[in-house]
């Protein structure tokens, strides 16, 4: 008999994973769904408690696809957040990821997405960012660089929205960002994050394998430019490997994207950068948006901000076990109240 | 406000100089924000406390102050509470509609105005009755500040010494209003009292109209339909609330708030075991509902047609993936933005149909403010018994007018939480499949999130999905998922109120109304009585429609569905569900903002009914 | 996806051993995101260029690599172009399904496959054709990081040579799909002649289908359904799109984009005379349509299901504030998120009534790629004429399979503007109001921000308004507001497209469908014919509904609704709309994500007329 | 006969103005108007060029009350920049102004207005910011500040979204904050924002007369603490005044509120602060939150990013313009496009 290994609740690494993903091979969705299902297991989270909500995009489907074992709900577009504010709200014994996408967050989702970190909510809030809507194939999301070009979309005018900043300006608790690519980087900062108490804002940067028809992107197709063209709109998808990175903190690094385009990662030194200095993590991004990198690492955090459910004042028990006589007042409640608006 | 003299409305049968006892309306004609609520209420309050059957109805603008606005209070010793379109009694107290408030009293009628505005008597039909508002309201203990304010006492005042309301209920009703605060209580007291004296001494009475002492509503309570529906919300064990405002819903959340402060703080602690939240939008709002629905808790929201349109993916959601949810909709006047303070019921076929795709929904339809109660706490009952959102149609008249009603009567059934599978049923069982038609009625089981077993969790979608709540693409499961909604719908019919059936022997002719065009429905068929003209009636209390409608409808040859909305939204549903009998149904349907009378149901009745 | 077997759909009448000729179907199923998308439609377009009439038919999974998806060619030289349940001839490339797909092959089909699979042939009724895909495409020049796309070339050769495809079209259909780039259609070529030989060369033919040049589809275009809506819009002078993606409406735009780019560039500055904006959901999509169209633009969106919900609030704030607005729904199966890749006609009654109140709006019902293309103007027109939003109402099968069809017609007329008062006649007029019904159709005159005259202005809004748009609480302006809109309503009836019918002297019962349930129904009538029953027929092209289609109710016993949706919603429209009618109407509707087959139709259909 | 003022186009100020307030006297949002008015007038716009926009509240319904002889549209709750990115992208020669209020533009709008100013859509979009939502009475709005007690709401315990920071955080290309009460400054930066190519965001801060049932606000009801609780729920609406305040540049200025709070206004001193350095705006909004202040002025301003409409190379007449037969290709056209498409 094969002995198989077991964290501290007993149960296996096969026990914190999904249905097999039916993402595109490469994407670094996967990455991230592998690397939830590794911390979870090193965590030792109990399944049962932990509930995955999302929205609806390629990466909204990734909850299907980790911790078999723990409720989910894949909502609408852009509607995880009130989902996930309404569920840790009558239960606050939950353990909640939510899985959204740059469009379901940075788009139709902008609203709900600033509205629940002001909220404070209880909720690990993963943007797996890719710059475009994927399932929808192809089309810009508001978080694409300015001057960005994609075959489908051509060239992309419009600044694009920074998920850390967004997340800052409504005084979110949490703040991260990594790369897909970085399996190391993103188990940290999610471990951090299920242990932060409110909501921790996990933008990751998650490459998207199939729209790489970069007009320049020459390089997949060693058939040459004469060919690009016509291959692309086909829907012919040739397996990529995911992108992997591997640097230190302080460093920067230069990442080919799949699309032939390059993006600037640099993973913060926690020496020179103090997270609980809002003012520095602002001036951080900007900073970053004006040098067209991407700051990886915990960016800004405070421990102190009290959930809503605390500012709320609700009672230490989840709402959802409260039983029938609680629930429900009395027969001569009701006969008080009636008193009052009794005639005579 | 008046619509009045244009129909030969009813008028109380009495010879010329015999006093008419209870049995007429007031309207007061204010200017907005200028605290008229508290006299009007008063005024009200102090009628019902004499045991007068009575019904108060406030057409406000929307804004916030300095639009002109109406208050009637009618009273009716046969206990009507139906709008009625003539005002006896008028309370001028808004200079920019005096006129045209004068010119629609009918013959005999009466004016109360203030007499420095020294209008014209232009009418010789009328008593006009002007009270020195200024001088009386200087001459009173009052600080200047606050005079604008109780300057509305001179006509509680005036019109309880002219009416022969009994000035200690009026003194009751100021307690009751200021929460027993007698520094208030005195102030208000001391211009009521002048004014009463005042009138008494300078006004000689030449109309026959004045109240008189009632037994009739011993032990009963008069409140409004949002705050019934909240306080029914409070003992259907509602745990979370996420709204958005919106006017006629918002004064049912704030009821619900105060309600639970009340009643649903932990003794122990003073802390909440209930949530409350102001979303920042109503998809927002509905999203916190269905998470928390969800995750096993009573949840609801409350809004109003802007609002109901937004929730309309969000509604086919819950639907789909079969989430309890309770949805208030207290109607105001649409399409669009509409009259946000007028009332209608044109939200009904909206509600049902709401969402894109082959989306139906349970909606309730309360009449009374007993009924918003009883639907209030019933509504979460049906939403976890069937697993979907649960409508309820109220509407601004019943949710913002004050109504008299016996006293609520407590749940009769102990709460139902419906098909929950704990960790220990999971155990027993040893297999679970979310959407599996394990009893035939179309209903499934479901775990809550936290349920401490390996078999319990699924993953919600508003995707296709197969039983075990996988996705799925297969026309087979698509199909048999679809099967089973509507056989779930099937045993919805079942479940929900049945309508209440009054029905005349012989009658060829049956009326079907639902929520408040109930109370002009009573009223109608008095008056068609009286001429000799007998109609069946049903209520509707909810949707989707069942059998002792259709048996109804069936057992009468000409059907009248009399309807607050221009589409006659009812009548067509009704239709489409009975084809059989679709040419039976005739529909009375007006929207004005105003809530229906008996006056114009029998009018257009007897058209209808002349026309064949 | 292949419902064969179970059924006893139409085979070809043959003789046993004759060949069956340009009359059967075609199935190739594959893993999505591995090209086979060029592969078939370049089948299809050889065969389309062969002059046999040909449809479609892709049905794919919501996601983008690596699932089931199937591609239906069907051949039909009676020109049938419905989905059959049945296909002859299965192309099995997806080794997950392959034994599903051979056991719905009928008996005397045939299975194309890749020989290195090595499967059982446990099947005595059918041909097998292995393919040595690997082999052949090695030894291609191919190089090998594209390899796995030019793999499929080996079964449109292999399919080529065993049905008798024409090379030289297949080469005509690569070149027209590489926009005559010579490389890619070379290397593909080269595969393709490399399968044909070997399969002449090793497979012994043992099935009955081949194909044969016909001359019946001379001139005519093959196109799909939002590629034509597009053109249409873009022939309609569309100014303003404003979109938010989603399947499957999104290709209607990226056509529009690509028509747009082509033909309204300005000549001289090549600036647009266009703008496309991706909003940033449906909501604000609708929003800036609504904007532009008041401003005076033709503006458009696109959207499926969910969008459609979200459009609710705007929608009915433009039916009240009167903008024209044009909106493409292209359905795809709800409720919910439901199946976003599958077809329905599951929005029908909820764009009809989107938006909260009495809110009712004009739909469009286009049936064909034609009528894509003239709905895509005319829609336009009929907006601004009758200032309202237009649904056009199209279906994933339409919108995104490939359709033969006529070359469209330019339109008819010059655009209709509707009636907008310049600066000149505000001079002449001396006077405007803008909600007034000046020429008692209910259809009011507007005038255009930037118009330079002093009475040119206007507050639109979604309140109350009286005439001159004014906010209004009054109960008259708000009815007559209302009654003008009903009145305006009706002039619509006048002019939407007219129902299309076609009537059998002495049918006693006739069959209503829209959209593409038309086209099993053409094929149901034949079948139905062929056994001697003759059924009426009438399509509908628009709502709301008008005396034609009364009219056409009235001269049959039994009218039987036919549409791709589970509670029946046109069907439900009708009755409410002629309950006089009602009990004649009979529901046959059927939803499962999949085009509706004239065999299920014919079946339905015998089942209820047996049951009388 | 009396000789009536005119304009530089011969309009008087009675042409600017609109149908009589609805709103409460007292109320910022007449003030605002007032300005509005007083600036077209003076500023010689042509009505017919305006349009005026806005979404839904006390203060959306304000357009009704200027500028009578230009289009207005009252749209939808928080839907006001998408009405406003139709019309104007489709006419250029339009001078949009947007009123929206704080709940209209922070909590239900807050997407729409985001991706507008992303999008830079040519619009002065003002912001008549009062905290709470006046037209359903009283209930805090998400810019509220946190601990702020009303009667109504209780006590606001979320951190309030700063319009300002908002917008710069979506790149706004203008941005400015002012005080109802202080016309001049708001008539200066009314011009400098009608002068400006793209979106100019303008956070007024607009008093609400009527939901000044503030706890601790024993002032305005001198008959004392008694009575003030009941005297507050029966909709009795004292008129009031205006608050006015008249103030240097560089100066501190501690305004009392209706509700009896106090709020206090900073008057930025162009001498000392650089209105283009983005970073610096930040910075400015970042410690004024600190320190409670708001700070009014013109916070940032880039007169280079260039507009929707010239990002998207539309030609330079308005689109509505343009004659049947631009709008409608030639049946060549079509015959082209048939042929692409044809069988043989
Ligand atoms: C209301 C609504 N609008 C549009 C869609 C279509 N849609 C599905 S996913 C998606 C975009 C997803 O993009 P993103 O969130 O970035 O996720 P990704 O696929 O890139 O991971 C869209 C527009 C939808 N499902 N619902
Ligand atoms: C969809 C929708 N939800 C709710 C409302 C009700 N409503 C009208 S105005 C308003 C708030 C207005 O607040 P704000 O924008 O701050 O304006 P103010 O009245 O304070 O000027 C709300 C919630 C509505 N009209 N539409
Ligand atoms: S399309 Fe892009 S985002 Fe979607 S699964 Fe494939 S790689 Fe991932
Ligand atoms: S309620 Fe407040 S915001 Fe509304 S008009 Fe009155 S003062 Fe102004
Ligand atoms: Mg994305
Ligand atoms: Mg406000």
């Amino acid at each position: 008999m094969a002995t198989v290994n077991v964290n501290l609740i007993g149960l296996s690494r096969e026990d914190y994973k999904g249905r097999p993903s039916t993402l595109c091979r490469g994407c670094g969705h996967n990455s991230i769904a592998n690397q939830i299902i590794a911390v979870a297991y090193e965590m030792a989270l109990e399944p049962h408690r932990v509930i995955k909500v999302s929205g609806i995009g390629c990466s909204s489907k990734s909850p299907a696809y980790f911790l078999g074992r723990s409720h989910g709900f894949n909502s609408l577009h852009g509607r995880m957040p009130s989902i996930a504010t309404g569920a840790t709200t009558v239960n606050n014994t939950l353990i909640a990821i939510g899985v959204s996408g740059d469009g379901d967050t940075g788009s139709i989702g902008l609203g709900q997405f600033k509205h629940l970190v002001r909220r404070n909510i209880p909720l690990v809030y993963i943007v797996e960012n890719n710059g475009v809507y994927g399932l929808t194939k192809g089309q810009f999301s508001a978080t694409a660089d300015q001057g960005q070009t994609l075959k489908y979309a051509g060239v992309n005018e419009l600044p694009p929205i920074d998920i850390c900043l967004e997340a800052l300006a409504a005084e979110a608790s949490f703040v991260a960002r990594s790369f897909a690519g970085d399996p190391a980087q993103v188990r940290t900062l999610l471990k951090a994050a299920l242990s932060h108490r409110g909501t921790a804002v996990l933008d990751i940067i998650s490459p998207c394998v199939t729209f790489n028809n970069h007009e320049t992107s020459t390089k997949s197709y060693p058939y040459g430019k004469a060919h690009e063209e016509p291959l692309q709109d086909i829907a012919y998808i040739p397996y990529a490997e995911p992108i992997m990175v591997d640097y230190e903190p302080g460093e920067v690094q230069l990442v080919e994207m799949f699309d032939g385009s390059h993006i600037q990662l640099k993973k913060l030194d926690p020496e020179s950068h103090d997270p609980t200095d809002r003012m520095a993590a602002i001036q951080l991004l900007e900073e970053a948006r004006a040098n067209q990198e991407f700051i990886t690492g915990l960016i800004y955090v405070d421990e102190n901000r009290p959930t809503f459910r605390e500012v709320s004042r609700l009672i230490d028990e989840p709402l959802v076990s409260l039983p029938e006589d609680v629930l429900r007042p009395s027969p001569e409640a009701l006969e008080m109240v009636m008193n009052r608006m009794r005639c005579c | 406000m008046n619509d009045g003299a244009k129909s030969a409305e009813q008028v109380s049968p009495t010879k010329e100089g015999e006093p008419i006892v209870n049995d007429f309306q007031i309207i007061v004609a204010t200017v907005n924000g200028t605290g008229s609520q508290t006299a009007n209420t008063v005024l009200l309050r102090a009628l019902f406390r004499m045991g007068i059957p009575v019904n108060g109805k406030n057409f406000f603008p929307s804004n916030i102050q300095g639009l002109p606005t109406w208050f009637t209070i009618r009273l009716s010793k046969d206990g009507y509470v139906a709008r009625r379109e003539t005002s006896e009694i008028l309370v001028a107290f808004n200079e920019t509609t005096v006129f045209d408030d004068i010119s629609k009293l009918p013959p005999g009628g009466v004016c109360f105005y203030p007499a420095e505005w020294e209008i014209k008597h232009t009418r010789d039909d009328i008593s006009y009755y002007p009270m020195p508002v200024r001088e009386l309201v200087k001459a009173s203990s009052t600080p200047a500040r606050l005079r604008d304010y109780v300057a509305n006492m001179v006509y509680v005042g005036s019109v309880a010494a002219m009416l022969d309301i009994d000035l200690d209920e009026i003194e009751s009703a100021l307690n009751f209003h200021f929460s027993m605060k007698s520094k208030p209580v005195q102030m208000n007291m001391e211009v009521v009292r002048a004014a009463y004296e005042w009138a008494l001494d300078n006004l000689p009475k030449t109309d026959p109209y004045r109240v008189e002492r009632m037994e009739s509503e011993e032990g009963l309570i008069l409140l409004d339909g949002n705050s019934a529906g909240a306080l029914g919300a409070v003992f259907g064990g509602v745990t979370l609330i996420a709204w958005y405002p919106i006017t006629p819903s918002t004064s049912l959340i704030d009821a619900a708030r105060e309600y639970l402060k009340d009643l649903r703080l932990d003794p122990e602690t003073g802390k909440a075991t209930y949530a409350i939240i102001q979303a920042e939008d109503e998809l927002a709002a509905i999203g916190m509902v269905i998470g928390a629905g969800w995750a096993g808790a009573r949840a609801m929201t409350a809004t109003s047609g802007p609002g109901l349109s937004l929730m309309a993916e969000f509604s086919g959601l819950a639907y789909f993936a079969e989430v309890p949810a309770v949805i208030w909709d207290v109607q105001r006047v649409g399409p669009s933005t509409g009259l946000p303070t007028r009332t209608s019921q044109g939200d009904v076929l909206k509600a049902y149909f709401l969402g894109h795709g082959d989306t139906k929904h349970v909606c309730l339809l309360p009449s009374t403010i007993a009924e918003c109660f009883e639907f209030g706490w019933r509504a979460f009952d049906l939403a976890e018994r069937l697993q979907t959102p649960v409508f309820v149609l109220s509407d601004l008249d019943l949710g913002m007018n004050l109504w008299v009603s016996e006293p609520f009567a407590y749940p009769d059934q102990p709460m139902d939480r419906g098909k929950v599978l704990t960790a220990e049923d999971l155990d027993r069982l040893g297999e679970f499949a979310r959407y599996k038609d394990v009893d035939g009625d179309g209903i499934p089981y479901r775990t809550l999130p936290g349920t401490a077993h390996p078999l319990a969790a699924y993953f919600a979608r508003g995707t296709g999905h197969n039983e075990a709540a996988i996705y799925s693409e297969r026309p087979e499961d698509w199909t048999a998922n679809m099967a089973r909604l509507a056989r779930k719908f099937n045993t919805a019919r079942r479940l929900v109120p049945k309508p209440i059936v009054d029905e005349v022997e012989g009658a060829s002719a049956g009326l079907i109304a639902y929520g408040t065009t109930h109370h002009p429905i009573v009223e109608a068929r008095d008056l068609l009585h009286s001429q000799g003209i007998e109609v069946s009636y049903l209520r509707l209390r909810a949707l989707p429609l069942e059998d002792t409608t259709r048996d109804f409808i069936a057992r009468h040859e000409r059907i009248y569905v009399v309807e607050a909305n221009h589409d006659g939204q009812v009548a067509s549903l009704i239709r489409m569900e009975y084809p059989e009998y679709a040419d039976r149904i005739i529909s009375l349907a007006h929207l004005d903002g105003l809530p229906l009378t008996a006056n114009w149901i029998t009018t257009a009745f007897l058209e209808k009914e002349e026309a064949r």
